[in-house]
């Protein structure tokens, strides 16, 4: 078995199959060493029904219209069933879930949940999270880590997935990892938008492997903007801000979301109103602000103010410690003085690798978990606390599913070793040892994010999208001009910059392919051309594969639907 | 799952460096911790100059001032006040670690460092007190 | 704001040089900027070949440790206005062997924290059918601080003992020891104690205490240890008071 | 602990030896090492025979002097190790610090013991 990423899927993969099959012997190839995944920056919580007065049923309905209905309802139940049991599990791992006063596990409210579910590790749950699973990994000795190596191919042969190939970046060795079955547990693609709290390792890369081994990518284009992130790093500030009472200030001093039919301003934070209304109504009210040229023009693009002042030192310090010291350390600004400067920014990918309910992909062999992969339980427009909860779900059944299916399977096919060598001499003599381009790496990366942006960003038209699908062909085509002045083997982070541009490249057109031909709009895809939902012709998946000649190429999957028909998504009311 | 053989060819000379002998010069924050550990010499100094003190008493009146007219000698002047100095030192990073090396409790909460080290500055001060008043006839 | 500001980096490359060389950029020094955005420029506008860990930018992942102006830092989170005028000297971390230019060799540390057995241990596994092992907030917060490590390594560049002497298990591992040692879920304290209590272990600390101030996460890595020698010796004195050991 | 080592034992003595030596080391030093000599304070010999043979300042003495004696043998051994990078001498090192803390100790109990 070969896991690719050591995140919380991953690992929580990884444990599953060790528990599962002990004949299996389990390699875990990640890029950065596992406890530097991106898992670890999670905040909030994780979801999972745990108190009397709440029910797997509610937790379902409240994903699904979060969603948009566009969550396939027998996953979302199986997730719902299933989060509980992962948590607890996570508690006799040792996570050190917050607490009431009796010793039972504390549960606090989180934006579009109804009942109180989402677990949590004071503000650090991802971090919490990760290390104890990788912690925990660390105990099965059967699960041998490749720590920082850098997949570049996944290998198939006969029809299915039989390995990878990955350069270990300290030595620059290119290996193929041979195995009867490959589970994918990269992340998200955040790196593919200039403004995103995601991490610097959040390029796409599963996703990328995935699509050009000929599986395909479902739902590209529904990408999560979270409206408060600090500019240029993209830190999130979290909503509690808001929640506090917290103003979001136009250039002129203004309370602008009073234009946006989103209330009107009261001294005092009002629940579903003006700064507490939802996330992507917010996001979008910034770009109509920037429109009328009413927002501020920092050193990393328009920016809106967030005001938490005049919440006074005591409720900042007391009540918003984290939001200071994000500030304070990492962006020079201190908040109690200062209005912090926010914008929408990329936060997390709905789609992703097309998986059915057990992580398998359409490639036999081939299974894919968390924010990488697209099991349909977030729709059209995930919903805080859910994500983590479903690298648990969907790890743990991807990881037994694979290690079912490894079970049945011959040794790997000697042909795949040629493979893997034909693979080696193209690194080798593509990039390491080339000596003759012209175009740079962080040049061809702004633009494609610029790109994205503009065209592919809250709101999106036919015009701009095809617009951007022409303009990222050409930065395909420039980049076989890629200028790569690093020659070493050794810890060659060029090289490795090179290739994740590559894979970026390849997910920003399926994204922008997606959102091209869904002519409708629907949770976080806003179409201004299209601005209304159509069940009748888009209640339905999108699959981006890739054709022969490279060129992307869009179908359709019908929604699963269960018990909860389609229905209005109403907020504020 | 099979993997190719690591090729010595790709192992990465990595560079070692020898931490120096004079590492403590390099930061202040060692050169104070050096300093803080050779305060140890001068205990032990002082139970040295206590013992001379000790058998100087018992041997009578004449070979007590003796002691005290050698103790008067600038060479083991400059060492006591040396010696002070350095267990002076001792006391106060001694008491400053104290609240990192014990966690007190009340009532579930824990005490703060400030409160253990107070308490050991006031020890401090009333044993010093009370040597001192015992020594000087009290 | 948009002044510039001069850095001096560390490079070592392997294949062509026998040791470290500084090496001179000129990078922005904005009000925003931290170490890690000038070296980012560097990397982007400059210089391609610069090599060196980062991911998160937000002071979590633990990737970005380097030792700034002589001082084991996150460059993620210091600021190069503090630095002002200049110039800033990049260095990898100190006390592990150098792979190339800022990165630096950590299996060592990796097979550390395997060491301390850092998982719950229990002698009898409560089934999840049963729900969760009540913690109180009051236990929670026993070890709490301890659980808040990110493996950023700063603190065994800190530490001159982990210099000197390579096998010494070092702060953030002993302190996820006692990280586990503390939880009220725990019972593998005894397991962890022969390596714990061995000379590379927590005898080997001075109590120099820079651990503890380089750490950027306030783990207090110096008084794990410390509260560790505390127990061993109570338990050292049990067990000699009562060789059979029943405690 | 399958084998039993020294270290808790002696870790413990210099941490009592450290505790003791903090407390009271300063005052003592400040008293015989500076205000006697220097003629600022002037306990007389006979105050200090009495004081001397009372069994509290005995027991005192032997505790004050042996534990601090441990206390700077323990922390001297690590300066040596570290400071000098001698800990492959560690054997000699550890005879002549805690050697020399046992030597010193028994001085320490067999003068106070004979006081007339």
């Amino acid at each position: 078995m070969v896991l690719v990423g050591g995140g919380a899927a991953g690992l929580r993969a990884a444990i599953a199959i060790a528990q599962s099959d002990p004949r299996l012997s389990i390699a875990v190839v990640s890029k950065v060493y596992p406890m530097r995944s991106h898992t670890v920056s999670a905040e909030g919580g994780a979801a999972a029904v745990v108190r009397p007065d709440d029910s797997f049923d509610e937790h379902a309905y409240d994903t699904i219209s979060g969603g948009d209905w566009l969550c396939d309802q027998d996953a979302v139940e199986a997730f719902v069933h299933e989060a509980p049991e992962e948590m607890l599990r996570l508690e006799h791992w040792g996570c050190p879930w917050s607490r009431e006063p009796d010793g039972h596990i504390a549960v606090r409210p989180f934006g579009g949940m109804k009942k109180m579910r989402t677990w949590f590790a004071a503000d650090k749950t991802g971090f919490h999270l990760l290390h104890t699973l990788f912690q925990t990994s660390l105990k099965y000795t059967r699960v041998v880590r490749y720590d920082e190596c850098f997949v570049t191919k996944l290998l198939v042969e006969e029809g299915r997935a039989q390995g990878v190939v990955a350069i270990e970046l300290m030595s620059g060795q290119v290996r193929a990892i041979t195995a009867k079955a490959v589970l994918l547990c990269t992340g998200g693609c955040g790196r593919v938008f200039p403004f995103t709290t995601n991490a610097n390792i959040k390029n796409g890369d599963g996703m990328a492997l995935a699509y050009r081994a000929g599986a395909p990518l479902k739902d590209m284009e529904f990408v999560q903007y979270h409206p408060t992130g600090l500019p240029f790093t993209g830190i999130l500030i979290t909503e509690a801000a808001r929640a506090e009472g917290g103003w979001l200030l136009n250039k002129d001093g203004y309370r602008y979301l009073q234009d946006y039919n989103l209330g009107t301003p009261q001294p005092h934070p009002v629940l579903r109103s003006m700064e507490l209304g939802p996330r992507d109504r917010l996001s979008q009210a910034f770009v109509k602000e920037m429109e009328k040229g009413r927002t501020i023009e920092g050193p990393y693009g328009p920016v809106v103010h967030l005001d938490i002042r005049h919440l006074g030192e005591k409720v900042i310090k007391t009540k918003l410690p984290f939001v200071r010291e994000l500030c304070l350390k990492y962006q020079n600004i201190d908040p109690i003085t200062e209005m912090i400067p926010v914008r929408p920014v990329v936060h997390y990918m709905m789609g992703g690798v097309h998986t059915d309910i057990n992580g398998a992909t359409p490639l036999p062999g081939l299974y894919a978990a968390g924010e990488a992969a697209c099991v349909s339980i977030n729709g059209a427009n995930r919903l805080g606390s859910n994500s983590l909860s479903e690298c648990l779900v969907f790890g743990a059944r991807a990881g037994r599913a694979a290690a079912a299916f490894a079970a049945n399977q011959p040794e790997a096919s000697s042909a795949v070793l040629a493979q893997a060598a034909d693979e080696q001499r193209r690194l080798e003599r593509e990039l390491l040892h080339k000596t003759d381009g012209r175009e740079r790496i962080a040049v061809l990366r702004e633009e494609m994010q610029q790109i994205m942006e503009g065209s592919a960003g809250i709101y999106r038209s036919g015009a701009t999208l095809t617009e951007a699908a022409r303009k990222l062909r050409q930065l395909q085509e420039r980049f076989r001009n890629i200028a790569l002045h690093d020659h070493s083997r050794t810890f060659n982070t060029e090289l490795i910059a090179a290739l994740e541009l590559s894979y970026m490249l390849d997910v920003a057109e399926t994204i922008v392919q997606s959102a091209l031909r869904r002519e409708e709009s629907r949770g976080a895809h806003q179409r201004t051309d299209f601005p209304a939902r159509d069940d009748q012709r888009y209640l339905a998946h999108s699959l981006a594969y890739r054709n022969a000649d490279g060129s992307c190429r869009i179908e359709y999957l019908p929604v699963t639907i269960t018990r909860w028909p389609p229905g209005e998504r109403v907020y504020g009311k | 799952m099979s993997q190719t053989p690591i090729y010595t060819e790709y192992h990465p000379r990595w560079y070692r460096r020898r931490t120096s002998t004079y590492w403590w010069l390099r930061r202040p924050s060692y050169l104070a911790f050096i300093l803080r550990e050779l305060s140890s010499l001068f205990v032990a100094w002082f139970v040295i100059f206590t013992l001379l003190q000790i058998h100087a008493l018992k041997q009578g009146a004449e070979s007590y001032q003796r002691f005290v007219d050698w103790s008067k000698n600038p060479v083991v002047l400059i060492v006591n006040i040396i010696a002070l100095f350095f267990v002076v030192f001792h006391a106060i990073t001694w008491f400053k670690l104290a609240p990192q090396a014990m966690v007190v409790r009340l009532h579930g909460k824990r005490v703060p460092a400030a409160w253990i080290a107070g308490p050991n500055y006031a020890a401090w001060a009333v044993a010093s007190a009370l040597v001192a008043w015992i020594v000087l006839g009290g | 704001m948009s002044d510039t500001i001069t850095l001096h980096v560390a490079r070592y490359r392997p294949e062509v040089e026998t040791e470290p060389t500084f090496q001179e950029y000129q990078t922005p020094c904005r009000k925003d900027w931290v170490v890690l955005d000038a070296l980012n420029y560097i990397k982007d506008k400059v210089d391609g070949t610069l090599s060196y860990r980062w991911s998160c930018r937000m002071g979590i992942c633990g990737s970005c440790g380097m030792t700034v102006n002589g001082e084991p830092k996150l460059t993620c989170a210091t600021f190069l206005t503090d630095y002002a005028p200049g110039p800033v000297r990049v260095e990898p971390l100190r006390n592990f062997p150098i792979v190339r230019d800022l990165v630096i060799e950590m299996s060592d540390f990796m097979r550390k924290l395997v060491q301390v057995k850092p998982w719950i241990i229990r002698a009898d596994e409560k089934p999840l059918s049963e729900g969760e092992y009540l913690q109180t907030p009051e236990e929670l917060d026993e070890y709490k601080q301890f659980s808040m490590c990110i493996n950023c390594m700063l603190c065994y560049a800190a530490c001159p003992v982990y210099g000197l002497e390579p096998h010494f298990i070092g702060p953030a591992a002993i302190a996820l020891a006692q990280r586990y040692n503390l939880d009220s879920r725990d019972q593998g304290a005894r397991e962890r104690m022969d390596l714990l209590s061995d000379h590379t272990g927590i005898w080997g600390c001075t109590f120099v205490g820079e651990c503890t101030k380089a750490c950027p996460k306030s783990v207090d890595p110096a008084a794990a240890i410390q509260r560790y020698k505390l127990k061993a010796a109570l338990s050292w004195f049990k067990s000699f008071l009562l060789p059979r050991g029943a405690s | 602990m399958t084998k039993k080592s020294l270290e808790p034992f002696l870790w413990t003595l210099f941490s009592a030896g450290g505790v003791l030596a903090a407390l009271l080391i300063p005052i003592h030093l400040l008293l015989f090492g500076l205000a006697v000599p220097l003629g600022w304070a002037y306990p007389s010999y006979e105050h200090l025979l009495v004081l001397l043979r009372h069994p509290v300042t005995r027991v005192y003495l032997v505790l004050l002097c042996t534990l601090a004696l441990f206390h700077g043998a323990h922390r001297f051994r690590y300066t040596l190790y570290d400071g000098l990078q001698i800990k492959h001498l560690n054997e000699v090192i550890n005879v002549l610090c805690y050697g020399g803390a046992i030597v010193g100790s028994v001085l320490t109990v067999y003068l106070l013991w004979r006081i007339p």
